[in-house]
């Protein structure tokens, strides 16, 4: 990872207010996902991005919202919403609604908002890579001016299609930005277990494409270097792979309550003194452009935000029962019943 | 309407030209189909018509490496954003790397996302044992893409099925697996010659001759020995109606169960091996609803259950022949 | 011989910890199975007991990174040179990235080396709807692979079974595919607790229970589902008989056979998409060798044909139950 | 690659003629299989090993035979050969009989012989590198002092699998060889257009492996950098990638007659110039251990033995009908019929 530089804040304190505001209802959006799985509301997997936020934030600051492409893994609230999808449709998604992003089809892993640019929400580790590469692909084939991020978990950049996918990025000349969300962990094993090498930016070597490793708890840093990147991607054509710091505060899923099997609490409080909203909370208070009342006040605004956007997910219908043969295919219905 | 003779090989070829020609958002990538013109030659010459890398950025014919999990991924990523990419497998058997991209990725995105996104992609190659390939290289895979819902599978057995089948794949708003078989792409047929905008849709079987006693049913290559069969029936006074599958899913049940029911005896031949094979589906299909009109229980003919052997005398063996149609339709009565 | 109540997964858990106790040559991967304990729990406390990589160079537990494909493939090399790895699936969906892995290599080599390179593997996973996984998560996968000369197929569905088949799969020189099934990890059963060499042989069905009105059949979680079934319909004054298949390649066919001739019907259910799956073989079986035996047509009980979906209320209709059989029962009359 | 140094040649001259021998009779026994196929005595897909035998000699110079494992892909009558199997076992499973090394039911693609330690033999491009690893891994779990020679192509090392088994070997510390045989084509796909970067050497390099380039047109250097790496691996009880640069003058296979269109008529005759039996001859004539009449005589000899085996193949008979369904299963059959 390259030596951390200083750098002097030149974002005004709106800008700053609204990143603070993305990282705050991302971290209470999330608490809430918890708790309702807990209570039963939701079911099935949910991986919720609490500690990761100010990655997701960065990077859909950096990109043409509703013009390029994103893609990701089943760890896909947070995307989704800085993207522009509704929250309602995000947690009824993971409520199992008709008014989620699939009619409750898909649930917290496969969340999807194709008109803000939003591909997914995918389920197979690694598997969603390609894919990506093929969005950037279909951009580059007609010639408009997009580039896809296409983000992944540490424990995905192992998989052999990422690397199948890295040579045939590199070989047509794609602008497709590959991100590696390193939260240290692949479910319960650690990144020394699972990676031979734990620098995984430099995987992207071998396929002569730009490779790089940044911390990822800085939200103001991390947009900059995004901004950056994203936009040689977009004037190069090329593809970038970028290894992204991180830690998830959380378990691996909300089923996950074995953390102590595979990391200490010592370590997760360490973890904690980089957490990228506190951070910038205390950036914004050294520059007097915050102060904790309002930073309460805040916090108070979107915790009741989300509890809204709860109660009307919790009070609209699931799908009906015929539903269940509708658009497996564009134009027609498997044979029904048993 | 002009017609022209052609192979099922050729068939294919100026299907895809046509469709590419009118379609600027249509393309096809696959492992030496470019340069090399193709392993078994479907796209002999399209580098020269259509560009390649060399010339400019242009993909319209994408030369990969040997990664099918990957270009596959990337094949679906750009259907997803809608462009109409045909993927061809040097044979089938290597698209087993690449299920997981097809079954867990196409045939699921349109229904993850309830319908918003599409994804218009074909996937084709022969299936099925060619000469000696043996045991890695002779798979069938017909059944196992069948089985999956999100998909959609056809297996023409002739030319003009070939020519138009693949028109209606390439317009197919799903994902379409496309099986050919290497025994069928030297069988000739005639081709509508002016007429780019033939098509014959994908779901219809089609009765290819006529018949009472018994209906033979098959697709792809066992269709033709199908007719070879019917042929030497004839000889023993057995009129057999050959019924051509076509498509697999969706099933097109009711031009089966009409000549079931005319013919009261049907024999079910693949080349897949008979075990688990798509013939047992057609077969408990038939049952299930017209078992009051069989006089015999349904036969089945199906390769042997065994790896593909090399040795060319044990290879035979394993592949259904017109003779263990006809030894079928005796046993069963 | 002591007897001592289990769960489903205890069950697996004792003879996998038996077997790896009788034989340092037997060994376990997969994701997670180590310092987490497994995602299902099936090996908890086994690294605790037989030692984990911090401690020396011991491999018997090896958690893998997320490359199915890859430690699939070490998992088989090791077999070829004679080690007995179980290889543990997080979920049977994931095994499709291995697919080229299991049946290109593992079923192929026994036969491509004339019997010269032996494969004793174990590959193991639950298969099939958890809760919600959705579509991606909730694969079958059973009748692909019983479906591939080479393997063998087991899918018990009692705590007795799935301890004493585990033992037998481990023994067996040949790969075999051992299908579990997320519903029935907490069934109990009695197992006996101080018999380590006990073993239930692989090819055999059983009935669970004996009837005389009509044969269901089936395996895994849907022989609980047929148990279930069968108590419903003895209030309707119908007495069925409960097959329970257990292996599906080789499948034993004479007991269900034997059974059907008995009762004149038959039902086979299962999990899996009902279009192309494994119980369309045993249908298709069915009316091949018994058909004169048959009062009607055999019903088959499948999964809906769609990706599973999330919602818990859609979910369960996807899902064939008790009430789905016995509908089916009524319905072939 | 790092650059040729000169070497003093030790070797004895029986050492040498040895070697010639070797790659000689290769060279002969390939022709001769080019020919039955165009002869129709064998199908399939045969791939032969004209114009990289140094390559398999010098590798196979390097291990303890019998013991050590090797497994390759398709290309694989070399590597047979040289570990000891009987020619006639090679050629007659390459016609179809039933002395060949699989009775017949393998042909060319597939050559095992494991009482050599010959593991084959494999046609799904990339499939059988962990297959290799995994060898390694038994042996490392049993303690035993054997290492894996695990052969790919240069098509071959885009696999995704390739990765997988790189990190891991990596991480399970596996006394594995990785040799990627660079012939420069992937059938008729030439390196640049399947690899982003033509150093397919530098892959091994992000899961911290041992990876270097080395020429493999000189048998003396292949035959000793080779015997360097084993003894290392083994020692270490460590993974290497090595990339070897080699040529195949023949088609991919038997059955591909269309050279030009991948490559030119000027660009195979430069290759020749690198041919590894004329240069080990060169050598050989200039320390004065070989003349040109001992040259051709040993030639002649060669020719003959392989028409000799010929002879045994082609009056062999085929398999029995009944042994088709025979060693799918160690202890039963499956079931018979259409
Ligand atoms: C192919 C596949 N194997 C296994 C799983 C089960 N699984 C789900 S998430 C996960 C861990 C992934 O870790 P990482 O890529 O680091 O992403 P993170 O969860 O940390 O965001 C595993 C093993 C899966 N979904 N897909
Ligand atoms: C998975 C897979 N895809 C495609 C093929 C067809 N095929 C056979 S050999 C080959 C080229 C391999 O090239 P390389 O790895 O460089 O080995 P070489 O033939 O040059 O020794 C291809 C594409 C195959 N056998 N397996
Ligand atoms: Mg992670
Ligand atoms: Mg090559």
């Amino acid at each position: 990872m390259a030596k951390k530089e200083e750098y002097k804040i030149t974002e005004s304190a709106a800008e700053l207010e609204e990143h603070l505001r993305d990282m705050l209802f991302i971290r209470h959006f999330e608490e809430k996902c918890n708790r309702v799985y807990r209570e039963g509301k939701a079911g099935g997997y949910m991986h919720v991005y609490i500690g990761m936020e100010a990655l997701a934030v960065g990077w859909m600051k950096a990109i043409r919202k509703g013009e390029d492409y994103v893609i990701t893994a089943y760890r896909d609230h947070a995307h989704a919403l800085l993207l522009g999808t509704p929250p309602e449709a995000v947690l009824g998604e993971i409520m199992g609604r008709k008014i989620g992003t699939a009619g409750g089809k898909g649930g917290s892993m496969h969340i999807y908002d194709p008109k803000n640019g939003f591909y997914g929400g995918w389920g197979i580790v690694g598997g969603h890579i390609p894919l990506g590469a093929g969005l950037a692909f279909a951009a580059r084939y007609r010639g408009e001016d997009k580039v896809c991020l296409n983000f992944m978990g540490d424990g995905a950049s192992n998989q052999g299609v990422v690397f199948e996918t890295l040579n045939m990025a590199s070989l047509t000349d794609l602008p497709c930005v590959f991100i590696i969300e390193n939260n240290e962990f692949a479910m319960g094993t650690r990144l020394e277990y699972h990676a031979a090498d734990k620098e995984l930016w430099k995987r992207g070597l071998p396929f002569d494409i730009r490779s790089e490793r940044i911390d990822g708890m800085d939200v103001i840093d991390m947009k900059r270097k995004a901004t950056e990147i994203v936009e040689w991607c977009r004037k190069e054509q090329r593809p970038a792979w970028i290894e992204i710091m991180t830690y998830r505060y959380s378990g691996h899923g909300a089923a996950d309550n074995d953390r102590q099997l595979y990391r200490t609490k010592e370590e997760e409080d360490l973890a904690w003194q980089r957490d990228p909203i506190a951070r910038l909370k205390m950036q914004m208070i050294g520059l007097g452009y915050m102060t904790e009342e309002k930073y309460e006040a805040i916090e108070e605004e979107l915790i009741e935000e989300v509890e809204r956007i709860y109660e009307i997910c919790d009070a609209s219908p699931f799908p009906e029962p015929d539903e269940v043969y509708d658009n497996i295919y564009s134009d027609m219905k498997p044979e029904a019943g048993h | 309407m002009g017609m022209i003779e052609l192979t099922y090989r050729e068939a294919l070829a100026k299907s895809i030209e046509e469709e590419m020609q009118k379609n600027p958002e249509v393309f096809i990538m696959g492992e030496d189909i470019g340069r090399y013109q193709g392993t078994f030659k479907v796209t002999r010459g399209f580098v020269e018509k259509f560009g390649s890398r060399a010339a400019n950025y242009n993909y319209r014919i994408l030369d990969t490496p040997i990664t099918e999990a990957g270009f596959t991924g990337i094949g679906i990523g750009a259907a997803m954003a809608g462009l109409r990419p045909i993927v061809e497998f040097m044979t089938m058997s290597f698209s087993i790397l690449a299920l997981d991209q097809i079954i867990n990725h196409a045939a699921k995105v349109h229904y993850m996302t309830n319908g918003e996104v599409k994804c218009p992609i074909v996937f084709r190659g022969p299936g099925g044992a060619a000469k000696q390939l043996s045991a890695q290289h002779s798979h069938s895979m017909d059944g196992w893409y069948a089985h999956v819902p999100g998909l959609k599978v056809v297996a023409p057995a002739t030319a003009l099925d070939a020519y138009g089948m693949m028109k209606a794949a390439i317009a197919d708003d799903n994902p379409v697996v496309f099986y050919e078989n290497p025994g069928l792409y030297t069988v000739k047929g005639e081709i509508p010659d002016d007429n780019p905008n033939f098509t014959i849709p994908i779901g219809k079987a089609q009765i290819l001759k006529e018949g009472k006693d018994i209906s033979l049913i098959g697709y792809s290559r066992m269709t033709q020995v199908n007719l070879a069969a019917a042929e030497l029936l004839a000889k023993d006074g057995i009129d057999a109606e050959v019924v051509d599958v076509r498509s697999l899913l969706p099933l097109d049940t009711e031009t089966i169960y009409n000549s079931v029911r005319k013919t009261h005896r049907a024999v079910v031949v693949y080349e897949d091996w008979r075990s688990g094979g798509f013939g047992a589906e057609i077969v408990s299909r038939i049952q299930e609803d017209c078992f009051d009109s069989l006089d015999a229980p349904v036969g089945r003919v199906g390769g042997l259950n065994v790896p593909m052997p090399y040795a060319r005398n044990l290879e035979l063996l394993c592949i259904p022949s017109e003779e263990d149609v006809v030894a079928c339709v005796h046993k069963i009565g």
